[in-house]
């Protein structure tokens, strides 16, 4: 029934881009217009004198054009989600109720503003409590973006001791984002191995300290999900020779009321609101990465910082001389901060600690159901996640990715893959406290069935995933013929794809 | 309260699975000295509706505030899809498959952000306008030998700031090119004198004052340094004006949160990036491309992946990782609500309404401070007590600016766009 | 592979029943507290002894499910969904959040509901003016409830006036409530044939007036798409003889600001909010039925009624002697009669004139399209709708059914299938004016793609749906073995589909 | 303005197809005599941004307001979910194929309210409590000869004028139950004396004064009765108290607003019916059954259709239609959110705060009108004046009941929920 797919455009476009709908005329949408629409003359040559390059697109079409693009995407709220190190919690909805609030405040408006100071302020307490730490900024947007924070503090606090250190040791299990922050906030990097038994043995951090050494720049639990067990050894190495611990928090999920960075002797820190926090990720971004620091460092954290006067207003103020500066335009990504506060105090600090405790139940319980059929690259107990490999399915030509992909049809997000570096084939596992049971059960049966299947059909592995709404997709033709916007589309078209 | 599933049974099916008797165990690895005794001193649990009780700010309606941060219409498609769950609750797509919802909103941004520009690609967004303009100055130092990163001092204050920042340890300069006290454009001997073969260039237009500068004019300065950038803070501007792309720069960079993203007490923001083909290869941040799967169809990934982080670690383009993906899709939606029509008017209210409350200002005997032709807004002075006074009555004259500009005492920067009603600059008039 | 059918539900259940992820404890919600919860001992022997019998779920859970429950579900945000005589056309998103606004006004709550009966109050005027009507009742929830009112008004007419009329005639063409809101109001009714053409004629309604006769009751157009174009003569006719003309405003999305039932000398009607208005129908619910009438009727209509004594409140007033009484608890589904409002205020005069100007372009550029490939049984012009039927394709045994099944698989919800009943095999089938031409132009290549089918390979037909989230759904079973409830489902469990 | 996808080109196109010149021309069939000639007199089209500075009320915060429309708590989830453009743009589910998300909620719905009820069936939902109520006194009808209905006088009034309404062209008579004046529960003497074979019985409870019914009694009265059903007006009462099918009915009816659909001004409401096996096909409403599919797997689709009024016309067993579809989803999202810890605990607050708010306003000297045992609502006597007063400063005491009942003077029905915060009693006794 040939006939069938000349209309469905199923086989060639699942849904075409917008532009393809875009006919003079059709968008009617009518504007608020207090104005006599009339641009003075002296603007003129100011103008441009052509159309606006925008698709032209009635109401109805973009509304079922966007429907139809979010119903091909796959979120916590459809299912598990066990990307590890990205903490892929279910988000609450009353989270998003309440950022809804302040969507009309212009960061001008001094009244409203001070209701959403006293509350930044808050969180910026709870966020120091949970971390023992003293001081906290909240404006960096990201994690990577509070690395950067964190590590220009580190800088400012050398150069204003006078002091040049330009290198900072980084572990072979670290982020790429920690080795790149550092760059930028100019400094070197130095990449020290973590250790057969995955995690950073004092041994080696003070075999790379000398009095060039800044800061160490370490994740905990890191990202095999091992708990940094000497952490507190090597925070007192740093701090003889005059070095600060940098801890990235993305994993904190593993011990909110169990286990306290500040009391791990940690300088500096990040954290993740949209990991650890609840704060739903958006499909990358907006996020939210507030840096905590001792109170020996906290003068030189961004301008501005929220001062308060008791019993008058909620202000910022800029008078901090010492300041690395600011490193946003305003207040970080605002509404995310205010979702965090709902999220920690919906929970309260019972319901942190069972958040914390769950996850690592969750992540154990399925690295107990699947650690006989795949490869456990560290014998170290872990945390919140964990990492395998694909070295035995690698034997059947099975790689990491193929697992991954068939992951798909069974209605999972996969683990993430190839990471850490130091793995071969990775796939990093991390549940979340919010998995039921049944999910985790689910997951590990789909896990076993492809384990069989790799071992029994591994051609079939290969073309998953089958049920998805596009099956696997070309990320080598992506790089190759680099189409990034439909321009680009148009005037390389061979009238394949773009009708 | 926790968002837990599990009832006790569960628990105890799993420790079994797992081989232990007592939770404890799990946390074996984590030593006895760094275990928290006390519970976290925080507050809560609390139900959601003594949560939806915890006292709200009311805005105030009559606002002239802008200043980087613009309050527009957002029409109501914009929420109803943007806040659908496949896109709020999704992580950045690492996984095409089952990402082509994200990940073509994405690719339709940034068609339509090139376009708007009149350059060759865009990224799939920054954090915010001042981060994009810093990563702009970041991505002139890799791409040239540069020493000096130039500014005009009519370029937003708070990016400029930031850019500051993130130069700090670059051992590049940053130096500023002050701008001319009457017309508020930059000053072109400045410019000039400043300007080199070892400098990166960057030129917000319209300027932090609402000033269009003569971009033809500084455009062919420009062009004898090593690199030039257009900033760009208030997006709606690209609905009406020449396309910064048409002057020629290496990029274009800026805010784009006037496009469907609400002014959020502050955040998120959108920043983004547009270049060239030749700075392609050097741009930070995401970059969605266009695909097919193995039967052939069209589709869509993250591409490029080599200029960033988890691949080039230290020599990454950038350090950014989440950047601004839900507000970039708000972009999206935004821009295919408003087409091209829609875009113009919104741009052409913002022009006319503030071009026409200035005279009604001026009649009532305030003059701005710069003659220089605007876009949508200006500058005049207005004292301290009085402008408190009209806050406290919620109306919001403007941002003041003394503080980035001490030279204009009494500054005060009035936005105007398509949400103040005449009923809005009324109450303004009577009260100034 | 037969392992993964073992883990994917997908084979057996889609989506299980929430009730068995039910599991003693899993439900953690907490709630508003702010009273000491106990109950007074005299309480005691009327309380349930038992657990209250409702699934005991997490969030997470409970969100997966739902969620995945929509995904499964087609809206008119996916897709055409030319249901005839329902105006499935687009709801505009910002009725949706103006309608929010009131949602914690509660209805003794006099200063807000001013505010609300003064929207109401103009939804009530709006409506008399497009209809040509002079008085209207918005309580009515849905259409067969304002068939309901308006008969009932008629009924009371009589008794007012001392006749006891009790015959309703009801054309053949008419929808199913007509006749069963007659038989609620106390009449009888009586089917009278629609005639050759599709309208009808008034000499056949002459033939049928007697003084038992208290009314006619029209759909204009009807459910052919049809205009009756004798309407004015019967009107006249059924005024000689005492009657009353009641009209189902059904199918009002033809003719707004084209023509107008009171000029066409109807006496009462009603709208249906929930199709012309664009309020959303929400999978059967809640709409708005809205019932006009000539100031003759207007002191029958339901209490209470909005009055207004200028400069004053709008308030409610239940001091009319000769209502019916009242018909609903309140004042109707009010957040509907607000976005109905919303609706018409956003368009205005034009834009409701340019709606039903398209909506009947659009249907006939669709007839036009498929009218030489399938059987028109009328060849009267028609305007927003029209009936095509199988008799073509019943030669290689294709049924309306099999091809409206046939058209999901093309993203479409079928049309309106096997009604109106004097047309046998009907295929009733309305795009409204928001489908834009591509999406017409889809449904008409996907129809003469089916009618190609079922010309050359018929039996595949009979297997459609393919891509659905289930296939053909054997609603024979359904009925034979009455599962209603889960409780009924596990008392007759043979263990195949429950969990 | 129009939702009007069209540009000019396919309207051209569009008539080429149809093959006429005018647009006009579609319209021939409508007589000149019945075309409108001037455009409609209605304001608009307005955008959006000005719809939305409609003025909006702003509601009371400490509200004791019953009566029949509760205010609870309706968890942030219910909304996220029955906003599913899926949900919501959908119509009723004649196609299964395509409808499971709507079908297996409102058979989930059907599940929770029989099992809630004690009943064996539920329908998908009818327009509204009054309604119910109505549609179960026509289903007595049906049902068996009966030539009167009783209702208790202490049933919702709004609901007892709604079953006059329709019980007006059906010949059946409809009586009223009085109350006792000092308890407020039905007067068993009048019950007893009215009752009998030729008769439907219909008693509300907890009754319109939140009074608890001696039911257990009056069960035995009503098996006399040829029918008879329990109307249910808090829903919410059912996390606590026995079940109403537990009492023998032949029908249990009312109102589920309370079930996660918000006050709304008066509505939507949220009509149910729940009943007996042999009602099952003398049921109004849609219903919803299990079923499968042709590959076997579990399926959802309309059932009993021939009780309808699309297949039986004159002779079905209502006229309805479209029903309240999205408020059974919503109380179906409800119900999962509240689980049974939950409503039971919703429950409890009520019944706890409606009798420590009455033991505080009875220290201040004020007594019940009623001395039966209570749910969350009681009567007090508070002279209008200082109820207008109460009402001008935002405090609304409860809903004025002496409209209904003269002989209640200066009646107030005050309803507790757990939406009352403390600080709402405080300010309520304070100004009493
Ligand atoms: C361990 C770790 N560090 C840092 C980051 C960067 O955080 P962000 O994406 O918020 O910039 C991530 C995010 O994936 C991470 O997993
Ligand atoms: C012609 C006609 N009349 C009446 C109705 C009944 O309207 P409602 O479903 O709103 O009760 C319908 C609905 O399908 C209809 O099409």
């Amino acid at each position: 029934m040939p006939a069938r797919e000349s209309i469905d455009h199923s086989l060639e476009i699942l849904e075409p881009l917008l532009i393809t709908h875009s006919r003079p005329g059709r968008n009617k949408h009518i504007l608020p217009d207090p104005f006599k629409p009339c641009v003075p003359d002296e603007l003129l040559p100011f103008m441009n004198p052509e159309e606006v390059r925008l698709p032209d697109v009635a109401e109805v079409e973009t509304v079922r054009h966007f429907t139809r693009l979010a119903r091909m995407n796959f979120g916590v709220d459809q299912g598990m989600y066990p990307l590890g190190s990205c903490t892929m919690k279910y988000n609450p909805k009353i989270c998003e109720n309440i950022a809804e609030r302040i969507r009309n405040i212009h960061s001008s408006d001094k009244h409203p503003m001070h209701m959403v100071l006293r509350a930044l302020a808050a969180l910026q307490r709870y966020l120091e409590e949970i971390c023992g730490m003293d001081a906290c900024c909240l404006w960096p947007a990201a994690g990577a973006h509070g690395e950067l924070t964190g590590m220009l503090v580190v800088k400012k606090a050398f150069q204003t001791r006078g002091e040049d250190r330009s290198v900072v040791l980084i572990p072979d299990t670290a982020h790429g984002t920690n080795p790149a922050s550092c760059a930028i906030a100019g400094f070197t990097t130095r990449n020290i191995p973590s250790g057969p038994r995955g995690f950073l043995e004092a041994a080696t951090v003070k075999a790379h300290l000398d009095k060039d050494v800044a800061a160490l720049m370490i994740t905990n639990p890191n990202t095999l999900g091992i708990f940094e067990q000497e952490i507190h050894e090597i925070a007192e190495l740093l701090h003889a020779n005059g070095s600060y611990l940098y801890m990235d928090g993305a994993n904190l999920n593993a011990i909110l009321g169990i286990s306290r960075p500040g009391d791990m002797g940690v300088d500096c820190l990040h954290v993740n609101l949209h990991k650890t926090f609840g704060t739903p990720h958006g499909g990358g971004g907006p996020g939210g990465g507030p840096v905590l620091v001792q109170s020996e460092l906290e003068r030189f954290l961004p301008i501005p910082r929220i001062v308060h006067v008791p019993r008058e207003l909620f202000t910022l103020s800029y008078s901090f001389p010492d300041s690395i500066g600011m490193v946003q335009s305003t207040l970080g990504n605002v509404s995310v901060l205010l979702k965090a506060i709902v999220y920690i105090i919906r929970l309260g600090p019972k319901g942190l600690l069972e958040a914390s405790r769950t996850a690592v139940l969750n992540a154990n319980y399925l690295k107990a159901r699947l650690k006989d059929h795949f490869d456990l690259p560290y014998a170290t107990p872990t945390l919140h996640e964990f990492v395998l490999t694909d070295k035995r399915q690698k034997e059947q030509g099975i790689s990491t990715m193929d697992m991954a992909k068939a992951l798909m049809d069974f209605g999972f997000h996969p683990p993430t893959v190839y990471f850490p570096l130091v793995v071969s084939g990775a796939m990093m596992i991390e549940p979340t406290e919010t998995e039921p049971l049944s999910e985790l059960d689910r997951f590990a049966d789909a896990m076993l069935t492809i384990a069989e299947e790799a071992a029994q059909y591994p051609q079939a592995l290969h073309d998953k995933p089958e049920l998805t709404p596009v099956t696997r997709v070309d990320e080598v033709y992506a790089a190759r013929s680099l189409c990034l916007t439909w321009d680009m589309l148009e005037s390389k078209d061979d009238g394949a794809v773009s009708k | 309260m926790s968002f837990v599933p599990h009832d006790q049974a569960d628990r105890q099916h799993m420790l079994e699975t797992i081989g232990i008797q007592d939770e404890e165990e799990l946390f074996a690895t984590i030593p006895q000295n760094l275990r928290l005794t006390q519970r976290l001193k925080i507050p809560g649990p609390l139900d959601e509706e003594n949560i939806r009780r915890i006292p709200q700010g009311q805005f105030s309606h009559v606002c002239f505030a802008g200043g980087g941060i613009y309050r527009h219409h957002i029409p109501a498609m914009v929420d109803a899809l943007a806040n659908r769950q496949e896109f709020y609750t999704s992580y950045t797509p690492y996984q095409p498959e089952i990402s082509q919802g994200v990940l073509q909103s994405i690719f339709e941004f940034q068609s339509m952000m090139a376009a708007l520009t009149g350059m060759y690609v865009s990224n799939a967004s920054l954090y915010d306008g001042a981060t994009a303009l810093a990563e702009a100055a970041l991505m002139a130092i890799r791409a040239k030998q540069i020493k000096r990163v130039l500014v005009t001092r009519a370029t937003n204050p708070r990016f400029r700031s930031v850019l500051k920042t993130y130069l700090d340890n670059t051992g590049v300069k940053l130096q500023e090119i002050p701008f001319d006290m009457a017309s508020g454009q930059v000053e072109r001997f400045s410019l000039e004198r400043l300007n080199g073969e070892d400098a990166a260039l960057f030129v917000q237009n319209p300027n932090f004052f609402g000033i269009l500068e003569p971009m033809d004019c500084i455009a062919k300065f420009a062009r004898q340094s090593a690199f030039w950038g257009i900033v760009v803070s208030e997006a709606v501007s690209l609905g009406l004006l020449k396309r910064p792309g048409d002057y020629g720069p290496d990029c274009v960079v800026g805010e784009a949160q006037s496009f469907g993203n609400p002014p959020n007490a502050g955040g998120p923001l959108l920043g983004f990036m547009c270049t060239t083909k030749e700075h392609l290869r050097r741009m930070p941040g995401r970059v969605v491309g266009l695909t097919k799967d193995s039967r052939g169809r069209q589709a869509f990934c993250l591409t490029l992946a080599t200029r960033e982080q988890h691949i080039r670690r230290e020599k990454a383009t950038s350090n950014i990782c989440t950047n601004e993906g839900l507000c970039a899709i708000r972009a999206a939606l935004y821009l295919a609500a408003m087409g091209p029509r829609g875009l113009r008017a919104v741009a052409t209210q913002c022009v006319a309404g503030a071009h026409q409350i200035l005279q009604l200002i001026q009649q009532v005997g305030r003059q701005p401070v710069f003659k220089g032709p605007f876009f949508h807004e200006f500058v005049v002075q207005l004292d301290a007590d009085k402008r408190k006074a009209l806050e406290d009555d919620g109306i919001i004259p403007g941002v003041p600016i003394e503080y980035y500009y001490p030279e204009i005492k009494n500054g005060l920067l009035v936005a105007v766009t398509e949400m103040n009603t005449r009923e809005d600059w009324k109450c303004l008039l009577e009260n100034l």
